[in-house]
């Protein structure tokens, strides 16, 4: 295969020329990686590689150290999520969610319970929405702690991925005693939460907080102040705005491309209407922008969780309601900020007592189909900086 | 960017549809050999975003649903077609490349193929899986996950 | 025959050198990594964890001897004892005292480097040999950057040799004894400090120390060219890799750091192998230091780091060194005057 | 530039070391468990040391991964007789559902946290074997009193 056909035009009679123009976001057709091509060296990067964060497997075509297609090959850690789901009655779901995003399992179990809340028109009250947000914001900023840890060895750096353990043993057994366990949550149901958050659980998060900012900013000196750091993402890894449109990337990844868009502002849920944050927004989409935009999040997160605290209203942490919960026949799309993205489930009800079908519409999938696109044209440090940079879930991914 | 509403967009391509609102947001309805049209007008109409695809086993046929956003005037918008088992939808990933992996999940979990998908492989499952979401495919009950001692 | 003994006390007592070296410096990473990540290290075989290093040499050399059924078998088996020999040879011409040295060679500090770029050699052929393609690209990387850094390794101790005039490091570490100006130690850092910024940096990456790891480059290739290795083998390759660190850190002293010497004070012949040891031992330090916490180079920006910063730094030290030291004489001169 | 966030870089990591570590030496050191912390199931007696369960089969049902089996079999006269109340321990993700749905207190979520084992049966538990159920007014009673 020649270069010129590789990537997708055509040398006829009448010259060089492209078969037509190709859809908007692409640089070629994406044939995936040709395993049998004998010029170039296939790179069967994964499933067990430390870089790919879980079992993830990238088929990489190198030319030398240059990258010239890379395809995803998932399913390693496919559960059918989905399938499981059908034989689950509407409490029990939450459970299987937990598993999907193992980060940030409070984001999926929110998704959940605001669909079927959508569709079975149950009010939440109050307090169980800012409880929810509280510990969305909580799980979001140790899902990027890990994220920042997880790049900083990507890129080579040590240091960091011990530092933040520091920071998530402080909001993981802040999450443990609230919810009883440490990532498998099992917390948010439809119609509030299970329980409400136990007596001095205040004091220790604010005295997490005190920490927290000069934390963040001993990672941040220790990655994004290093030039090293600074030579390696700047300039890699780019996936320009309309690239980034056309694959549905959302979260961090679309932000850092410009586009400003954020679940948590333009489609409001829980208790963020009633709170104020920014948006950090990057623009040209490389590796740099994406770290930016992650720790201006971050510091973001850190300034929600102080007015989630201090404004945490009184009340009931939940609506009653049965436990075998009928949801009337039909269908509802409900969607979060998770810390990849836009996280939404699409649930399909026949009335009776386990969804019909439960759809999740994971972001770190859509993240990571930009694949081919973000890792060609780059070496193979490259791959793996933006591999990390898109900040992928496997649990998530295969569901 | 023109801001024109779905209906208006089909009717001006001539397109058969079925608009309703239900609590999913707007849905439209159409015949499965339509999309790939209907899809392309939308995305110049300005529902540039496919936020997901997926196909329900309706216990008769199977239902593929695009879910689109228009980014510009924050809507979405929801279009269903019918497919037969074993059956095709056209794929839309010139129009759409976000549906590249959902297009290969649907054809693997349902047993349908879309037409023209450059990397038709299989994304989740080994190949001789059966389509593991129709509904004739049962996961095992609860007295045969039990195992006494 | 006296002198014959001699020489092979001298040699056996190098290669207990050396593998207690290993050993010691294999413990001294993992502790030092890990309080610097807030860890604590290993702990739990023997006191402090000190019998760990011994607990995974003994694992290591009882470990099947595995070779990869494609793998080109001589290439594969010689390509270990290419890494270890030369870095361990390269103990040679190491100055440990006033009369304590292997033996004593005009040209020791050639020698020494002339060795040193012998390992690329076989960080080469085994990555080529094992028939991986990360041990490949491992190999290839390897090859392209210690090749590379050869260079201003070379240079930078072009410096401190002007300035003893002599390649004999006995002679290079004498020229160091007293101070200037009543109270400055006479160590070669001091004047030769761009030299010894330039020698730091390359030693580094010819020891294939984070930043500049991108032969073994942990979240890329995994380990690079030892992929493939197991047992005895690698942990030959492991040795080498620390007795590298050992030599380049022990060159840096003799070359900037006086070597042997105490600064101000004259240095008892039993104290001599200590200070330089002490002195050694901190340089490995740094050197771990930087390694628990700087990100990795790309392979490209550190080639061109190479070639378009450090060689062209270096030259020009070397010619600007040369005239200060020929014009110096004739300056002083006409100022006295 | 030049190099100098490299150098702040190392003083942070050096400035972490001499912090100290914050490792818990994990057998000889434990941390304190949370209250709701969910670990394995268990049951819970009465003053009596009678099983508080009656029977009911709710947590059985309810368990998403079925990890619990209750064999009951009728007494003559009223009354349940539990053969065995089988937990799977090993398939037990801990999600605390049947802590929940249980009407009667009966089990709980225990902090008992040391579940690696080297014997494949300590997997399957038999939290009760051959008893005679509670009868649901008796536990409902004495919670009143």
């Amino acid at each position: 295969m020649t270069d010129e056909e590789h990537m997708g035009w055509q040398i006829t009679s009448e010259g060089t020329q492209r078969p037509g123009p190709l859809p908007r976001g692409l640089r070629r057709i994406p044939r995936g990686v040709d395993e049998l091509a004998t010029e170039h060296l296939v790179l069967n990067m994964g499933p067990q590689h430390p870089s790919t964060h879980g079992v993830l497997h990238v088929l990489v075509e190198l030319d030398g150290e240059e990258v010239i297609a890379a395809e995803a090959s998932l399913g390693y850690l496919h559960r059918g999520i989905e399938k499981l789901a059908e034989s689950r009655r509407y409490h029990q779901v939450p459970t299987l969610l937990d598993r999907a995003d193992y980060l940030s399992g409070l984001h999926t179990e929110t998704a959940w319970a605001l669909t079927v809340e959508k569709l079975a028109g149950i009010e939440v009250p109050r307090k169980a929405s800012w409880l929810r947000s509280l510990l969305m914001e909580l799980n979001r900023y140790a899902s990027h702690l890990v994220w920042i840890g997880t790049f900083g060895l990507d890129a080579g750096a040590m240091a960091p991925f011990l530092y933040i353990m520091r920071d998530r043993e402080m909001i993981l057994d802040v999450l443990e005693a609230i919810t009883g366990s440490r990532m498998m949550f099992n917390y948010v149901r439809p119609g509030g939460v299970v329980a409400d958050i136990p007596a001095g659980i205040d004091a220790k998060i604010r005295e997490w907080l005190s920490h927290a900012s000069g934390w963040l900013d001993e990672n941040d000196a220790l990655l994004g102040g290093n030039e090293i750091f600074r030579l390696r993402m700047n300039g890699t890894g780019v996936i320009d705005r309309t690239t980034a449109l056309a694959f549905g990337m959302t979260g961090g990844c679309l932000r850092a491309s410009g586009v400003d868009y954020d679940l948590r502002r333009d489609v409001p849920y829980c208790a963020y209407p009633e709170l104020e944050f920014e948006v950090p927004t990057g623009q040209r989409g490389d590796n740099w922008d994406r770290y930016v935009v992650r720790v201006g999040e971050m510091r973001q997160c850190l300034r929600l969780i102080r007015q989630l605290l201090d404004g945490m209203p009184e009340g009931e942490f939940s609506s009653k309601r049965s436990r075998a919960l009928k949801v009337p026949a039909g269908e509802s799309y409900a969607a979060v900020e998770s810390p990849r993205g836009e996280l939404g489930i699409h649930l399909v009800s026949d009335g009776g007592l386990t969804p019909y079908r439960m759809r999740l519409r994971s972001p770190a999938y859509f993240n990571l189909a930009v694949v081919d696109e973000a890792l060609a044209g780059g070496l193979i440090a490259d791959a793996i900086v933006t591999l990390g940079s898109l900040d992928i879930v496997l649990g998530e991914i295969d569901r | 960017m023109p801001a024109t509403r779905p209906a208006d967009v089909l009717h001006a391509c001539g397109i058969p549809f079925e608009a309703s609102t239900e609590v999913l947001g707007e849905v439209v309805r159409l015949d499965v050999s339509l999309i790939a049209d209907a899809l392309a007008a939308l995305e110049e109409s300005g529902f540039d975003f496919l936020v997901d695809l997926f196909a329900t086993d309706t216990g008769e046929r199977l239902e593929v649903t695009w879910h689109l956003r228009a980014f510009a005037q924050r809507s979405d918008l929801y279009l269903k077609a019918l497919v037969d088992y074993d059956g095709s939808a056209p794929s839309v990933w010139e129009t759409y490349p976000a549906a590249l992996y959902p297009e290969r999940e649907a054809a693997e979990l349902l047993g349908m193929t879309f037409t023209g998908h450059p990397n038709p492989k299989r994304l989740l499952t080994t190949d001789g899986t059966e389509p593991l979401l129709r509904k004739s495919v049962l996961i095992r009950t609860a007295e045969e996950v039990r195992r006494p001692s | 025959m006296s002198t014959a003994l001699g020489v092979l006390a001298r040699f056996g007592a190098m290669i207990g050198l050396l593998l207690v070296n290993g050993v010691v410096l294999i413990y001294m990473l993992r502790k030092v990594l890990g309080r610097l990540h807030l860890r604590i290290g290993p702990n739990r075989v023997g006191p402090w964890g000190i019998l760990q290093t011994i607990n995974d040499v003994i694992k290591l050399l009882t470990k099947e001897d595995l070779r990869p059924d494609s793998a080109d078998a001589w290439l594969f088996n010689i390509a270990p004892f290419l890494i270890f020999v030369p870095s361990f040879m390269a103990y040679i011409p190491l100055v440990f005292g006033p009369t304590l040295a292997v033996t004593s060679l005009d040209t020791g500090l050639l020698l020494a480097f002339a060795l040193t770029s012998l390992v690329p050699l076989g960080v080469l052929m085994a990555g080529w040999s094992s028939n991986s393609k990360w041990s490949l690209l491992g190999g290839m990387r390897a090859a392209g950057l210690q090749i590379a850094y050869e260079v201003p390794l070379l240079l930078s101790a072009l410096g401190p040799v002007m300035m003893a005039g002599s390649l004999d490091p006995v002679k290079i570490v004498a020229a160091q004894s007293g101070v200037w100006l009543g109270f400055i130690p006479r160590w070669f850092v001091l004047p030769q400090l761009i030299a010894f910024v330039v020698y730091a940096i390359s030693s580094q990456a010819e020891t294939q120390q984070t930043p500049f790891d991108m032969s073994e480059a942990e979240s890329e290739l995994i380990t690079g060219f030892a992929n493939e290795y197991g047992g005895m083998r690698f942990s030959f390759m492991y040795l080498a890799e620390f007795s590298n660190m050992f030599v380049v850190s022990a060159i840096g002293t003799m070359l900037f750091f006086g070597g042997w010497q105490l600064p101000w004070l004259a240095t008892p012949a039993w104290l001599a192998p200590l200070v330089f040891m002490a002195k050694t031992y901190t340089g490995i330090f740094v050197m771990m230091w930087a390694r628990g916490s700087l990100p990795r180079f790309r392979v490209d920006q550190m080639l061109s780091f190479c070639w378009k910063v450090l060689i062209p730094v270096s030259l020009a030290w070397v010619v600007l060194w040369a005239c200060i030291q020929r014009l110096w004489p004739v300056v002083s001169v006409a100022v006295s005057r | 530039m030049w190099g100098s966030g490299i150098l702040n870089g190392m003083r942070i990591t050096m400035r972490n070391m001499l912090r100290g570590p914050i490792t818990v030496m994990y057998p000889e050191q434990k941390l304190v468990i949370p209250e709701r912390a969910r670990w394995a199931v268990a049951q819970l007696y009465d003053a009596d040391g009678n099983p508080k369960c009656t029977a009911c089969r709710i947590c059985e049902n309810e368990c998403p991964d079925h990890v619990l089996s209750v064999v009951v079999s009728p007494i003559e006269g009223g009354g349940k007789h539990i053969d065995d109340y089988v937990y799977e321990v090993g398939a037990c993700m801990m999600c605390g559902l049947c802590v929940e749905a249980c009407p009667y207190d009966a089990i709980e979520m225990s902090h008992e946290y040391e579940l690696a084992t080297r014997d494949p049966h300590d997997l399957v538990r038999v939290l009760l074997h051959d008893v005679d159920a509670a009868s649901p007014r008796r536990v409902k009673g004495g919670d009143d009193a």
